[in-house]
């Protein structure tokens, strides 16, 4: 299982994913985990992901397989909601299995970087009941930038 | 029949996430639609995915029975 | 719960703790946990790891809250093992809780890097039925050596 | 009595993980140790707490009644 990835549309618990992850590779040194959840404050009631079936998953795959490639990996998990969710739900857990720490932290570091940027999914907000969508940002390229 | 999607705020713009349209030249498709809409769809930065395939070139598309063409806006950051 | 730091003497499920832990922290935007376990292969039979209780806790304490007035944090947690440990079981889980990405990230890792090298713990391996002593090594400093 | 506190290899090395003393200088305390052990224990990368408290400088300990003198050596990598 070097590779696990999956959209989820109903809330999940990351501790659940993890832990069969981590058990699925023994003998390996270290798991790094990134679990990012819906901000609450600002207003938000709801966020809404949707995605395109035929490009979302295929295009998380590659990134999992190109983290794979890049890093010296046993093993990458990407897990991402789609749907509506609310404050404080996860909306996205990847958690790389390595031998050596450095290379756990860096692929997590790196899928998250990417995922937020190239990955095929549309973010709008609801605040005092309106929908927003959501566009690019700077930040997401600056970040980008560090793996170039 | 073929099929246009619509992703994101293109869904709002359209009034649904997906549309039926007569087949052929994608101008033809485009000229059928509202005219807000149809500008909106031809924003460069807006993408085209063919039978979930990426178009990558600028050649023209043409539209045969059962083809589900997707338009496909930026994705949203943080 | 700004710190929530614990020597463990017994086989302990990170995923235990790091779910109260996000969840003391509501409106956070991600949570970034690493787990570090005992390596298999190589022939290890048990890794025993001994500390000296009125400075090992008190050194951990104090590196959260480095962790914690360096990088914009809602939180930390770091879970450390003692005694004899087997292959695959958790040694080590550190957890940041903050509002963007990067200081979760930034704040697990530093956590990390200096655990190893600062932290007041000695270690011991049984190979064939005989228990050897671990020395310092080099990349320990590399790692820390980033954080200067 | 005072205690002596051995971490790591110098446990081993101790047969013990402690060891109770008669108190005074530490230089009496030492001499009074086997030789192999005492050398080990005077390594300069070998650090000593007092009564839980790393000593910083190189003033002389002296050693009172129901105080713990701990022998860290270097922490393990890795």
């Amino acid at each position: 299982m070097a590779i696990d990835v999956r959209l989820l549309d109903q809330p999940f618990n990351p501790g659940a994913f993890v832990g069969p992850f981590t058990h699925a590779h023994p003998g390996l040194g270290g798991v790094c985990t990134f679990v990012g959840e819906v901000r609450g404050g600002d207003g938000i009631e709801a966020l809404e992901l949707s995605h395109y079936a035929p490009l979302t998953l295929p295009g998380m795959e590659a990134l999992a397989r190109r983290a794979l490639a890049r890093f010296d990996l046993m093993g990458i998990m990407i897990l991402h909601r789609t749907g509506i969710m609310l404050p404080g739900e996860p909306i996205v857990c990847v958690s790389s299995a390595a031998t050596h720490r450095r290379a756990a932290f860096e692929a997590t570091d790196f899928a998250m970087d990417h995922l937020k940027s190239d990955s095929w999914f549309w973010k709008r907000e609801k605040r005092g009941g309106v929908w927003t969508w959501i566009e690019p940002r700077g930040q997401d390229h600056a970040d980008l930038a560090r793996w170039d | 029949m073929a099929k246009l999607v619509f992703l994101g705020r293109l869904a709002d713009l359209a009034g649904a996430p997906e549309r039926e349209v007569a087949p052929g030249p994608l101008a033809d498709v485009l000229a059928a639609l509202p005219r807000d809409l149809a500008v909106a769809l031809l924003d460069e930065r807006v993408r085209l995915a063919l039978n979930g395939t990426l178009k990558t070139g600028g050649e023209a598309v043409v539209l045969s029975d059962g083809d589900e063409l997707a338009f496909l806006p930026p994705v949203s950051g943080g």
